[in-house]
């Protein structure tokens, strides 16, 4: 009976918990919990000590009272649910034109939606200014217009384009999974495609399109570097956090607004638990039946344009950047030069390419590994408790990377005695450990094992428990069983993870700037710089061999993860 | 990366300037002095979290660069040592701490960046004056950024208030009157000179420096200007820091960044700002602190002021339509 | 055959259907398939896994394009109208309800697409919702109901737009066995009473003996033989229907002469005459095939044909592998006695009921 | 029973399970079941969907652990021991086959995880390869089998490790009839070899007869029987049993008296002395099992006992609905004659064998 499972297959509750735990999962368990404590819990926790202490509370009532901060709080919210709601259409758009459109040119597509995982600071935001700001390229010059992308509009253009491929990516196994034959039994109902589309597919896919619809609010507003370049006047929380510690020395004040923000982030993550666990789902668990019946009449060509002109966009927006990084000063002159990619290659930037990609390389395996371990407990082995610990899981990327930045400077910069006795020693800063390496490194793996977490789970509730029981069965234990049946079986959602990973490690901003020590360079940092002076040349440079060492990655990890085996919708078995 | 820890013959620098002036600093430091030295780019708010988070075993020994107004902070935070370098005696009086907190090491200087082209579009001409600033023809052709997030708007903001003889009202009031021409109040005080080296506006209110180092990255429709009536400036500072591992050496940097000599790399590394040190010689980009008319900036009451004239300026003139 | 006729009369000619193959070369799905179904006739098309049913029942709804051949409704070619233009309706193997709407959205569906008006459709839903017994289900969630319920739910959906020809793909195959046998007569009663056009779909041999009118036997993609459950199952054209349909023993005769009553032949010591298909020969080697129940078994201490290999109880009946010089046949004894079932070893005497053999050749 | 006896003894002592429900009132899915397997024994649990059976067998395998009571392995209780600690293997339902890894590697995957030495591995590989079947396809993936060899493979790499008990749940109900009537045979012939006492899930009551040495009906938790397959079918425990063990005629009897053959009841106008269970009481209501098989037709133009309501054609059989005064009768003529088939409405007496019919109580 595919697609009509009232629950998935994965109820944590189908494997009951027995009383006694083994020993290897509590140890995983251990494991999680300690960094999930030791990367967001605990830092977090002594900013938000400040953002709690007596000195914060009249904030508070301060906020509230004051128009300024209140316009502040709705700005945010309304720029979550706009990229929210814009993120997922463009996401939805491309999945359907993967998915449901018989059109040339769809790997292309799919290879230009994934573009936006890299997405370096300040590039897509400053690319976008350059084509379609007042003076625009493309706004300006092309057509004539004297736009003003600076604001809400911008922000949303310019972070719906940069988010989307997460709901993209979701949305396409979603639509891949749906049960052809529901389409099929309105079809020979006498639906038209438009009323199968709107009554059928639609609906079914709606729990489907508001888990990224709240990942991508989450991501919304809590995003920095897009805000401070595009957002003009409107100001949102995570921007105001930042610039009350860089502009007014505030961190107490800092912690305020991040508490704030956290409401509404914390508030999606409980009602997507809430809400969503209980709506029925399509879930794959047998044969999909009858075949996709690709639109094939006129209607596919304006849906196919509309993907175009994103695509086109998106691809603009990328070819911008890399013009920035080779011409003198793009747009305005456009001459050749190599000044700037040298300066990154050979000059300062060289060192800063080197530790970065040193680092997150280090992290991003650890990263990936955690987020699925910490997936795999929450959907088979911890009922009750497995929420939360995602929950804590997602966290990194939930809250302004400043704040968790000051976070680990609160916590890690000093060093913790417990009477005489060293404890814990900094982390934070070149006299730390292992040169304050250890702190930036574990701020890599709290900002990304989000991205493994979330496809870990996704591809988990997909994968029939019994495959796993099977291996309990014939003698392996629940780690062997992870390793063994497992975590073979979700290679893909391993792929995604480390990737998606890999990118953020190298495009993190704002947490790795509060950490940066005298012996480490962070390509981030240099590009932060370089933009404050104005050097966009340099900072477009940086952008492009950044974009270029993450696509590096992606092979090395697509190349040492290995294709992933040729899965049938249902395991274990498949139907002729 | 990897550095070892408490080397006691190595200067450890938290410096708010750029990347590149950083690392000339440090560089010809020790190959002027021997002594090795290493940084660590952080804003103000970033530096001050960090020396404050790490005060009871200090990873800098020196902190140097970024305006003066987070060296105060810090100050009141009991987070610097005072220190009066030799030096600092040809430093004038109005560029360092009365108390020897910290000393200026350059100058900053508020002025106009205007794109001529489109001031020329627009049948504009340059902007001399803040009155000038008024003109409605600029109508949303004026950038500047917002006082709350921006130590650079709000050099402006105050430089209203000292040239209004301390009314905030008046001051206020002033910025009313600008509001309808501003584009935007954008996050980062550099922000205007970018927009005006597009031409997204014809005039940016931004540090001088700011603008010259656009320009010469081939906006060459550039030029600054600066107001008759007076301007504003910030000092960017240097300052010992309180338990410092390696206090002799930091104290031997402060006293080499007030030299002529250390003064004189920023135009080198594309930082113009103005060097403090009468004697540094002054490349033809800086400004010319003797040819202009420098308010009396006060920054010590201009931080008192500030929590106030910020959240009057938020409440009365950011939100009203243009 | 039907109260009422109201089906359409539904001509399948020579359809063929090629899917691309992997290995380049095409899978031929569907052979040159040509079949008339009358109004109101209830036909099944029963084979093996694989041998083409649900692609000919796709062809027919235009869910698959054929790649060669026609569908005709009431003499009409529809090969080019799109499914949701054709007066069928189909039920899905896994029914294929809208989890995102309620029972009463599910039946109602087919009747908000062509835009009836709202009482219309809701008298036809309060119709739909009484003839099938679902009356208070109207607002549970598909996944609320039980198998059955589910089954019912889906055939009334399909019922309500009241099509020419209803299509079914295996409809029962998910249900337990006691739901599945009142099912297969629900539906043959609502399919009577309505005189809807029908082909059904289903590998399970005792489901299409029991609701069809005519039994289409495919195999390979090609129709092995059309006709009634009892010819099917007593006068089957091939030996690969007389295997699928039920089970058979068959015996190598060579038949001595032809007579009225059929084929003259000798199997197991005894010489009889047994019906035969036409294109059976004199002297040519032919089958004999004998049904399980055709047979009989007699404890025979001494001088018996065979002797017990293997016994499986049913209940109802025993089935005996009994060991012979014709090789290992397989006896069905129906109605046990408690008491009487003979163990594995015994000697017995394999008999014969000749009304009920056939013979066909051998091909 | 077994040629050589391996399995081991397994023993349920008031097992019970309660799952939360949803409604806060718990489910109780299993209820103080307590059955006792002898070594190399094969158990069939037969129930209705949700009766418990899987439960039952997920507790055993320590997949689910129970509310209270106790899982004994010769004579050891294992609450406490994780899944891969047991001495047992199972074949899931849908196989649960590896997708990743060969056919080879499925089956070897339990050695591995036991550590064996590779060429002792490789060893009982090949054997098992060789028993099952399956030589030349160890390096083929899963998807690339056919139904019944996968079914195989998962046998086969349940076997391997040699476990003390097989646990099977539903493992042929995803296969056609024809493949699941050849795959029972060969998991009891394996069964039977090998010797491991096995407890199997199903619903198919058919498969439960055909291949247990006892069969336990469930209902709702419980054990409602626990017997022998004859005895399941002919003296069934209660009318759920009577009922879901193949089909059954109940009519309302008040037996008379006893008698050393049983009880002395009237039905369809005729007295006779039928087998009683114990707990049947003279002079109060019981009714009288007839199975369709244990009921005669003949053709009675006058005075018959009823007419043919509704006809089923089986092939080996037919089914007749009979409209009687003791209500509507269903009775199965074997071996039907393909012209001696009785037309609806006919008029027919319906004859009871009293050696085959069956008095219980009415509880
Ligand atoms: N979309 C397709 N592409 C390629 N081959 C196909 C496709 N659909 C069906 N086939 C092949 O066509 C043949 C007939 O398939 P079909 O589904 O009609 O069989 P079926 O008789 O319905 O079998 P089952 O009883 O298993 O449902 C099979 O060999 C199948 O593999
Ligand atoms: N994890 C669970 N949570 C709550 N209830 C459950 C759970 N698992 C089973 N049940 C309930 O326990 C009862 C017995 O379920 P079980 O799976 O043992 O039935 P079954 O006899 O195997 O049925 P089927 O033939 O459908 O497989 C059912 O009512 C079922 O709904
Ligand atoms: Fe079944
Ligand atoms: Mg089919
Ligand atoms: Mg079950």
């Amino acid at each position: 009976m595919t697609a009509l499972v009232g629950s998935p297959p994965a109820q944590p509750s189908r494997a009951r918990r027995r009383r006694r735990r083994e020993t290897s999962v509590a140890l995983a368990i251990a494991a999680c919990v300690v960094l999930v404590l030791a990367g967001s819990l605990f830092p977090l926790g002594t900013v938000l000590a400040s953002a709690l202490s007596a000195e914060a509370w009249p904030r508070y009532a301060r906020f509230f009272t004051s128009p300024v901060d209140l316009r502040i709080l709705w700005n945010t919210l309304v720029l979550g649910v706009l990229v929210g709601l814009c993120g997922t259409a463009i996401g939805f758009l491309f999945a359907f034109v993967q998915t449901r459109l018989d059109v040339p040119g769809k790997r292309l597509l799919h290879l230009i939606a994934l573009t936006p995982v890299v997405s370096p600071p300040f590039a897509v935001a400053t690319a976008t200014i350059v084509l379609f700001g007042r003076r625009g390229m493309v706004t300006h010059d092309l057509l004539g217009v004297e736009y003003d992308v600076y604001g809400l509009d911008g922000l949303v253009f310019v972070q719906s384009l940069s988010l989307f491929p997460v709901a993209y990516l979701g949305l396409l196994g979603m639509m891949r999974g749906l049960d052809p034959a529901m389409e099929e039994a309105a079809m020979t109902m006498g639906a038209s495609r438009w009323r199968v589309f709107r009554t059928v597919m639609l609906p079914l896919l709606a729990p489907g399109l508001a888990a990224p619809f709240l990942l991508l609010f989450v991501e919304a507003v809590a995003d920095l570097a897009n805000p401070l370049v595009v957002s003009g006047d409107y100001t949102v929380l995570a921007s105001r956090a930042y610039l009350a510690v860089t502009g007014e020395y505030d961190t107490t004040g800092a912690a305020v607004y991040s508490l704030i923000l956290l409401v509404p982030s914390v508030g999606v993550f409980v009602a997507q638990r809430y809400w969503l666990g209980r709506k029925v789902r399509t879930t794959i668990t047998g044969r999909p039946s009858g075949s996709v019946h690709p639109v094939t009449g006129w209607v596919r060509w304006p849906v196919l344009a509309l993907a175009m002109l994103v695509a086109l966009v998106i691809v603009g927006l990328y070819g911008t950047m890399v013009a920035g990084g080779v011409t003198r000063v793009f747009g305005v002159d456009n001459a050749l030069t190599f000044t700037h990619l040298r300066e990154v290659l050979l000059g300062v930037g060289q060192e800063a390419l080197k530790d970065t990609t040193l680092l997150a390389a280090i992290a991003t395996p650890v990263a990936g590994g955690f987020g699925l371990l910490i997936a795999w407990l929450a959907v088979r082995q911890l009922a009750r408790t497995g929420g939360w610990l995602d929950f804590a899981g997602t966290l990194g990327v939930a809250v302004p990377g400043t704040v968790l930045g000051i976070g680990y400077v609160l916590a890690y910069r000093p060093a913790r005695y417990v009477g005489d006795l060293l404890v814990l020693p900094g982390l934070v800063g070149g006299s730390a450990v292992a040169g304050g390496a250890l702190a930036i490194v574990l701020a890599y793996v709290v900002r990304s094992v989000p991205a493994g977490l979330r496809t870990g789970t996704a591809a988990l509730s997909q994968l029939h428990p019994s495959l796993e029981e099977a291996s309990r069965n014939l003698g392996a234990g629940p780690l062997r069983t992870f390793r063994k049946v497992t975590l073979p079986l979700i290679r893909p959602a391993l792929l995604t993870g480390l990737s998606y990973g890999f990118a953020r490690c190298m495009t993190s901003v704002s947490t790795i700037i509060l950490l940066v020590t005298p012996g480490t360079h962070i390509i981030t940092s240099q590009i932060l710089s370089a933009a404050n002076t104005g050097r966009y040349g340099v900072a477009f440079a940086y952008c492009t061999v950044l974009t270029a060492i993450v696509l590096a990655g992606f092979g090395v990890i697509r190349l040492l993860v290995g294709r992933s085996a040729t899965l049938h919708r249902s395991p274990g078995r498949q139907e002729r | 990366p990897g550095a070892a820890s408490a080397d006691a013959g190595k200067v450890v620098v938290a410096c708010g300037a750029t990347e590149e002036w950083c690392a000339a600093m440090t560089s010809v430091f020790t190959s002027e002095t021997g002594i090795p030295a290493e940084f660590v780019r952080l804003s103000s708010g970033e530096a001050l979290a960090r020396i404050k988070a790490g005060r009871a075993d200090p990873e800098f020994d020196v902190w140097h660069g970024g305006p003066a107004d987070g060296y105060a902070a810090a100050a009141d935070d009991g987070l610097l040592q005072d220190y009066v370098s030799p030096n600092a005696a040809t430093i004038p009086d109005r560029y360092k701490d009365r108390d020897g907190t910290w000393t200026g090491v350059y100058v900053g200087v508020l002025g106009f960046c205007d794109n001529t082209e489109v001031l020329a579009e627009k049948h504009v001409p340059a902007p001399t004056s803040w009155e000038g600033l008024l003109d409605p023809a600029l109508r949303q052709n004026v950038g500047i950024a917002h006082p709350a997030t921006s130590g650079t708007a709000y050099t402006a903001l105050w430089t209203q208030v000292v040239l209004h003889r301390g009314a905030d009202d008046e001051a206020l009031a002033y910025m009313r009157r600008l509001h309808p021409n501003v584009l935007q109040y954008s996050k980062s005080g550099a922000a205007p000179a970018q927009q005006a080296a597009r031409g997204e506006i014809g005039v940016g209110v931004v540090f001088s420096h700011d603008c010259v180092a656009t320009r010469e990255q081939g906006f060459t429709d550039l030029r600054v200007t600066f107001p008759a009536e007076g301007t504003g400036y910030e000092v960017g500072g240097v300052a010992l820091v309180k338990g410092a591992h390696n206090v002799a050496g930091a104290k031997k940097y402060i006293d080499w960044a007030l030299t002529p000599g250390a003064q004189e790399i920023g135009p080198t590394v594309h930082a113009y700002q103005a060097p403090t040190n009468p004697a540094a010689k002054r490349s033809d980009k800086t400004a010319d602190l003797a040819a202009l008319k420098l308010v009396d900036y006060d920054s010590t009451a201009a931080g008192a002021r500030k929590l106030d004239l910020v959240r009057r300026f938020d409440a009365e003139i950011a939100k009203a339509p243009r | 055959m039907t109260d009422e006729t109201r089906g359409g009369r539904l001509h399948l000619d020579k359809l063929t259907k090629a899917f691309p193959g992997r290995a380049g070369a095409p899978v031929v799905a569907v052979d040159t398939v040509t079949l008339d179904v009358a109004p109101g006739e209830f036909i099944t098309l029963l084979g093996p896994s694989g041998c083409g049913k649900t692609t000919t029942l796709r062809i027919v709804a235009g869910l698959e394009e054929a790649s060669s051949g026609h569908v005709r409704l009431d003499g009409e070619a529809i090969d080019g109208l799109p499914p949701q233009r054709r007066p069928m309706a189909m039920v899905f193997q896994n029914y294929a309800l809208f989890p995102h709407l309620s029972v009463g959205e599910n039946i109602a569906y087919g009747l908000r697409t062509q835009r009836r008006a709202k009482d219309e459709t809701d008298t036809a839903l309060q119709i739909a919702l009484t003839s099938m017994n679902l009356v208070g289900l109207e607002n549970r969630a598909p996944h609320e109901l039980s198998g059955g319920q589910q089954q019912r739910v889906a055939l009334a959906r399909a019922l309500v737009v009241q099509p020419k020809v209803l299509l079914f793909d295996e409809p029962l195959s998910n249900l337990d066995a006691k739901l599945r046998g009142a099912m297969r007569a629900e539906i043959r009663r609502i399919q009577r009473r309505l005189g809807i056009t029908s082909l059904y779909v289903t590998h399970d041999q005792d489901e299409a003996m029991t609701m069809s009118d005519r039994v289409v036997v495919m195999n390979r993609g090609r129709i092995e033989q059309a006709a009634t459950p009892a010819d099917i199952y007593f006068r089957p054209a091939t030996v690969f229907v007389a295997d699928f349909i039920g089970r058979a023993n068959f015996v190598e005769v060579v038949p001595e002469r032809m007579d009225a009553g059929g084929a003259v032949v000798t199997a197991l010591g005894r010489t009889m005459t047994v019906a035969a298909r036409l294109d059976v020969q004199v002297n040519a080697a032919a089958y004999l095939m004998l049904r399980p129940e055709a047979l009989s078994l007699r404890p025979a201490p001494e001088n018996g044909t065979g002797s017990v290999l293997r016994t499986a109880f049913h209940g109802h009946s025993v089935d005996y592998e009994v060991e012979t010089a014709s090789g290992t046949l397989l006896v069905t004894v129906p109605g046990p006695d408690p008491q009487g079932l003979l163990a594995e070893g015994t000697n017995v005497t394999v008999g014969i009921d000749p009304g009920r053999a056939y013979v066909l050749t051998k091909s």
